[in-house]
């Protein structure tokens, strides 16, 4: 009996390995564009040239070219930083609102832990996207109400479940060990709570950027994100969706960039929790 | 039945009887990363008919497994070396032939009865699913559930044959738990620490019980249990594992008396007594070791004090000793005690 | 000399539907200093219950819980502080009781740190390594987590935790329960080294009675929630008054194959 | 208390519940309206509007009020089920979302049977085969298909199997001449209402392929949800003990395993329901259906603003009462948090 832990912890490891090494030339490759791709991108890109307009992928265009006459790969490239950026905006915007309150709900009086969650329960009811999409529309399209709207839409998940482990840890013997000893509030929190209940919120902070990524898409491609001569990858998908018929490379560029990013970001966030879970950690 | 109890309530062995269960060299294995560790290394014991064995050890030791073994129930693991019961080789069977053994030959009781019920099957549905597996109709194998209870001296059984396993009590359950592993007339009740998880009224209870329906059905039992106690009230013969292979084996009376193995010596010493006084306990230093970091040479090695080098190198086998088997390169005085 | 006295208390807790279920019922006893008092019972005695509220992790619904002049419920600051000195607590469980996010050395200088006892960090650790050394364990492991360490060290971190801040009073609710036979006798042991070396008074819980005939010089049996008996380790294991506690003991296998069948024909007859 | 009072009492709660969230996403869409940049008299009246003209405006719609009286007026329509006018259909709100509804509804539905369809299947088979190839292969699935934007995948889809193979039509719901009388406004409904096989095929087909993309991404979700708590299911212990009676894999699987892993999976497709008609706005949007999604989509295209607020309010309520349903369905499926919530029977 004792012996299932200790078999579990050593199995995946050598997954892992494998995946973990697929997982870490992905996210290397996006952080990489974002951080360079700019850069490095060729002037051309953000100048339309109606002659060059929607060619097929090429050797001097290797994803062809868009209406625009533009590179689609550089776009892709280019639109990297946008996205990422954005992305971890908004997943960090709300992960900190999530923080607060969860804090404030685990460790405050009864009634606010009650009126907080069930603030929470609302904001989980509501579907988010719709909700995102109502803000960003009454802001007026573009990149920044789309961040505004997800920032503020995205909290209670992480609220909720912070929260539940939060509580989860306060119920643990070593919590009520702190107690005897006499630790203060505020070390109780700061160095045997919340220590051992962020673990779930960085494994959340890491999946959620490629759910976000998709949603933000979404958002610009149905007119109220990014607009298109973005290169917001939603936005140049919205741009391009009249051309699949005839140039389906336009298309085809941009959703695997995003398909890419949010595999990427969602098993990043498996193996940290594969990783990080007590559970599954070597006792030696 | 052919065996009489003796006046010690122990059936008498009858000459060139086989066995019911026997058991030789069994390995049970798991992969970890490349390697493959013996979690159950080299295991060899019989058990005969109505015979009581009691199976003790430590955390780590491979108690259960060996008990999961016999069933084929430990699925990521791969065991070896041979188990014969009731003539046929368990190791060799067709998964099917394997299922008819489950439940049919050998019945088991296992130890936290909440976990082991399924939580969504009222509790005649799970009782009689024993027999609903080999074909008998909805109607006979609920008389027969009603009738195992009845046998397990559950008051009231009829009405708690529609009742769900969280409506029971600790000891309803355990006998549930019971009447699942009774209802196909096994010839082996293996019970994995079925008290561990009751308190000791409770738990006595049902020892009481289970001392009656092995003893009236002429049951072979195999305990795993690491309370010393119950192995004395309970088993006609004890074997005491420590990481991964038997150290001692031999009748509860000679070994309780005197143990020939250090650590069993070391365990009898350990344990605080309801009976008697005591100022101070005789503890053996050191901790059982983890599946992973065994000890070469005898693995108990590092926490015996009656170790010389021979202990450090060379793995003791078990070899007959006075009546008894112990594994052990200097065993304790014959009377110890 | 009393040191510890619970006068009348009772704890009901909320539940889901029907009426709240009383856990304690009207329980008063006295620890006196220097003696080691047993407290028994079956699942759902309500003794660890008792610990809590003796700890001030509950609150009782009414009676008094005082511990050498403080009233434990309603304590706080300088009084407070003081209780949390020299009251403290071992667990059972010796995997979820040790915060896994901290090293041996910070759990054990924790009562240290947070009373201001040791303020200078190299002193707290030499301490630490002290205490650790008293109780058994390798001081060169003082860094080390709390997961790289077997059930029975960590009952032994446990413990020197405990005593860090010297106190009067050790709680210990079921502290061996969850570890295998040959450890347990080591940590029993160690706790009767520990007491007569600090000077303890220790109240300890446990379902084992063998393990509290073995350290009680008192021993309380409790029953859904009440006081059954109490008496000295003499009485209670030698004359036990109640059915109750008569039923408890024989009831408690010996590991002895000629006394468990001279028990058992005995029932038979009977 | 008694049996029948607490759950008199649990429903009670969850209503309670229900209610707050409509009040907020109410109060939300307030919040919304009077964020929106610019003087929404202005925008009222349209760009080339007089001052007086404008001035006008703004006391017919009360914005000359106070904005707690505003506030009050809002709920007062809201409550009389006025979501306002669209500007680009000249009707109002409501009665938009009411012709466009089932059409989404259906999507939905169709997405969902197909998601479940396919997801709990796979994930048994997995669960059955831990660790072996067909396990490996459907999780690899799930975590590609799981990455894909809807839209895009939609579009692709739409390209592949309806423009260039002309395998289904490309958009729309129902081919020329082939729709039903309309009764339910849901095509296939109504063409089975009418008994009209030849006008039901013609739906499913132009049906099929949207409920498809919109259920990828969410049958990911129950299948990963399914595997997991089937392999922590079937690592317990009552899972042993029902192999030592001798069961059958099989038995083991859909007897014992199934029902005791269901329970996180149903509340995942219950919130999947919600998010899936947020999400059925960029498929509708793509295959150009006659529902909710086009609606908004063109909504926002016209800044027709109380359309759209007036669809998020409207999803919004809808989801919560699906959230209602759902909840109350898992009450009466798993008797343990029967027990939980109401005490032993």
């Amino acid at each position: 009996m004792s012996l299932a832990p200790a078999i579990r912890m050593r199995t995946p490891r050598v997954k892992i390995s494998f995946q973990g090494a697929c997982v870490s030339l992905l996210i290397a490759l996006l952080v990489f564009a974002a951080l360079f791709g700019p850069m490095l991108a060729p002037e051309a890109i953000y100048r339309s040239d109606i002659l060059s307009s929607l060619q097929p992928p090429s050797a001097a265009h290797w994803l062809g070219t868009d209406d625009q006459g533009r590179d689609v790969l550089w776009r892709v490239i280019v639109g990297t930083r946008t996205t990422l950026l954005s992305a971890i905006a908004i997943v960090t915007a709300y992960s900190l609102i999530g923080v607060a309150v969860a804090t404030i709900a685990a460790s405050g009086p009864r009634w606010l832990d009650e009126a907080l969650m069930r603030v929470t329960d609302v904001g989980l009811s509501l579907p988010s996207m719709i909700v995102a999409l109502g803000f960003a529309a009454a802001l007026g399209p573009s990149l920044q109400s789309a961040i505004i709207a997800q920032s503020i839409t995205g909290w209670p998940i992480t609220a909720r479940i912070l929260r539940n482990v939060m509580h989860q840890t306060m119920e643990a013997p070593f919590v009520a060990g702190a107690h005897v000893i006499g630790v203060s509030r505020w070390r109780l929190m700061t160095r045997h709570v919340l220590p051992n209940s962020l673990d779930v919120l960085i494994v959340k902070w890491t999946s959620d950027i490629g759910g976000t990524v998709l949603i933000l898409s979404s958002l610009s491609f149905i007119g109220v994100g990014a607009q298109p001569p973005s290169t917001e990858w939603g936005a140049m998908i919205a741009g391009a969706r009249g051309y699949v018929s005839t140039a389906w490379w336009t298309v085809l560029a941009p959703g695997i960039a995003l398909a890419i990013t949010s595999v990427a970001f969602g098993l990043l966030g498996d193996m940290i929790q594969a990783w990080r879970d007590p559970s599954l950690r070597e006792s030696r | 039945m052919m065996m009489q109890p003796n006046p010690a309530g122990r059936p008498a062995p009858v000459p060139g009887e086989a066995p019911l269960l026997s058991v030789d060299n069994l390995c049970v294995s798991i992969r970890v990363d490349d390697r493959s560790v013996n979690i159950v290394d080299g295991v060899s014991f019989s058990i005969r008919r109505g015979e009581r064995v009691a199976l003790v050890g430590e955390s780590g030791s491979g108690k259960s497994v060996t008990a999961r073994a016999l069933m084929r129930l430990e699925r990521r693991m791969k065991a070896t070396g041979s188990i014969v019961c009731d003539g046929r080789d368990i190791l060799k069977l067709s998964d099917g032939e394997m299922r008819r053994v489950r439940g049919g030959t050998i019945g088991m009781v296992f130890q936290d009865p909440m976990s082991f019920l399924d939580p969504l099957r009222t509790i005649g549905d799970q009782i009689a699913e024993t027999l609903r597996i080999r074909g008998v109709s909805r109607r006979d194998a609920e008389r027969k559930a009603l009738h195992i209870l009845d046998e397990l001296k559950v008051e009231r059984a009829a009405e708690r044959l529609t009742a769900y396993p969280h409506e029971f009590s600790g000891g309803m359950r355990q006998r549930v738990v019971l009447a699942m592993a009774l209802i196909g007339d096994p010839r082996l009740l293996i019970a994995d620490e079925p008290t561990t998880a009751l308190d000791v009224r409770v738990q006595d209870q049902v020892l009481a019980l289970l001392d009656e329906i092995s003893r009236s059905r002429g049951l072979s039992v195999l305990f795993i249990t690491h309370d010393l106690g119950i192995v004395a009230g309970f088993a006609d013969r004890v074997m005491v594992m420590y990481a991964g292979s038997v150290v001692e084996d031999g009748d509860v009376y000679s070994t309780f008396a005197a143990p020939r193995h250090p650590y069993t010596r070391g365990l009898l010493d350990a344990v605080p007594r309801i009976d008697r006084d005591s100022d101070r306990l005789a503890s053996i230093r050191g901790t059982p070791p983890h599946v992973f970091a065994r000890p070469q040479g005898c693995p108990f090695h590092p926490r015996c004090d009656r170790a010389f080098e021979r202990c450090v190198i060379e793995r003791p086998v078990l070899r007959e000793l006075g009546g008894m088997r112990v594994a052990c390169h200097r065993p304790e005085p014959e009377a110890a005690r | 000399m009393k040191l510890f006295t619970l006068d009348s208390v009772c704890k009901s807790f909320a539940a889901k539907t029907g009426n709240p279920t009383r856990v304690l019922n009207d329980v008063s006893f006295d620890v006196a200093t220097g003696e080691t008092l047993g407290l028994v019972g079956e699942s759902g005695s309500g003794k660890s219950t008792i610990a809590k509220c003796m700890l001030k992790l509950l609150r009782p619904d009414s009676g008094s819980v005082v511990f050498d002049g403080i009233d434990v419920p309603n304590a706080r600051g300088a009084e407070l502080s003081r209780f949390r000195r020299e009251v403290q607590l071992v667990f059972q469980d010796p995997y979820g009781s040790l915060n896994p996010r901290m090293t041996a050395g910070e759990l054990i200088a924790e009562g240290l740190l947070v009373h201001g006892l040791e303020p200078n960090g190299a002193a707290r650790r030499r301490q630490a390594q002290h205490l650790m050394g008293l109780v058994g364990l390798d001081p060169d492991n003082i860094d080390r987590y709390p997961n790289s360490f077997s059930g029975g060290q960590r009952q032994r971190i446990a413990i020197a935790r405990a005593l860090a801040c010297r106190p009067r009073l050790l709680v210990c609710d079921e502290p061996v329960a969850a570890l295998d036979v040959s450890v347990q006798a080591q940590v029993i042991n160690l706790l009767q080294d520990m007491r007569a070396e600090f000077d303890l008074t220790v109240v300890f819980i446990a379902h084992d009675l063998a393990v509290v005939r073995h350290l009680c010089q008192r021993i309380i049996v409790l029953h859904r929630g009440e006081i059954v008996e109490q008496g000295s380790r003499e009485e209670i294991f030698g004359n036990p008054r109640m059915p109750y506690t008569q039923s408890l003991l024989a009831a408690v296998p010996i590991p002895d194959p000629v006394l468990a069948q001279r028990r058992r024909t005995a029932v038979q007859e009977a | 208390m008694s049996r029948a009072r607490s759950y008199l009492w649990f429903f009670a709660k969850r209503l309670g519940t229900v209610v707050f969230a409509l009040w907020s996403l109410g109060s939300l869409v307030f919040l919304m309206i009077k964020v929106i940049p610019g003087d929404e008299a202005q925008i009222a009246a349209g760009p080339d509007a007089s001052p007086d003209q404008v001035a006008l405006v703004r006391q017919r719609l009360g914005l000359d009020a106070s904005v707690i009286v505003q506030y009050f007026r809002f709920w007062g329509r809201l409550l009389h089920g006025d979501l306002g006018t669209s500007i680009t259909t000249f009707q109002p709100v409501l009665l938009d979302l009411e012709r466009t509804l089932p059409s989404t509804l259906e999507l939905v539905v169709v997405a969902m049977l197909i998601n479940l369809s396919v997801s709990i299947p796979a994930g048994l088979i997995a669960a059955a085969r831990r660790g072996g190839r067909t396990d490996g292969l459907f999780r690899v699935l799930a975590v590609i298909l799981g990455g894909m934007p809807a839209f895009w995948l939609a579009l692709m889809l739409q390209y592949l199997l309806a423009a260039r193979y002309r395998l289904l039509p490309i958009s729309g719901q129902n081919s020329y001449g082939m729709e039903p009388p309309r009764w339910t406004g849901v095509p296939t409904l109504d063409a089975i209402a009418a008994g009209n096989m030849a006008s039901l095929l013609d739906a499913l087909t132009y049906i099929v392929l949207p409920a498809a993309v919109l259920a990828v991404l969410y049958s990911t979700q129950i299948f990963r949800a399914l595997r997991t708590s089937l392999l922590g299911v079937l690592e317990s212990d009552f899972i042993m003990a029902v192999r030592a009676k001798g069961a059958t894999e099989r038995r083991v699987l859909i007897g014992h395993a199934f029902p005791n892993s269901i329970n996180p999976v149903l509340t995942l497709a219950g919130t999947q329901l919600g998010a899936m008609i947020g999400a059925a706005v960029l498929v509708e949007t793509v295959f150009a259906r006659r529902g909710i999604g086009t609606y908004m989509f063109n909504a926002v295209a016209q800044k027709d603003m109380y359309a759209v607020l007036g669809s998020v309010l409207f999803i919004g309520a809808i989801v919560c009462l699906i959230n209602l349903v759902v909840d109350v369905l898992q009450i009466v499926v798993d008797p343990r948090i029967r027990a939980a919530q109401f005490g032993r029977s």
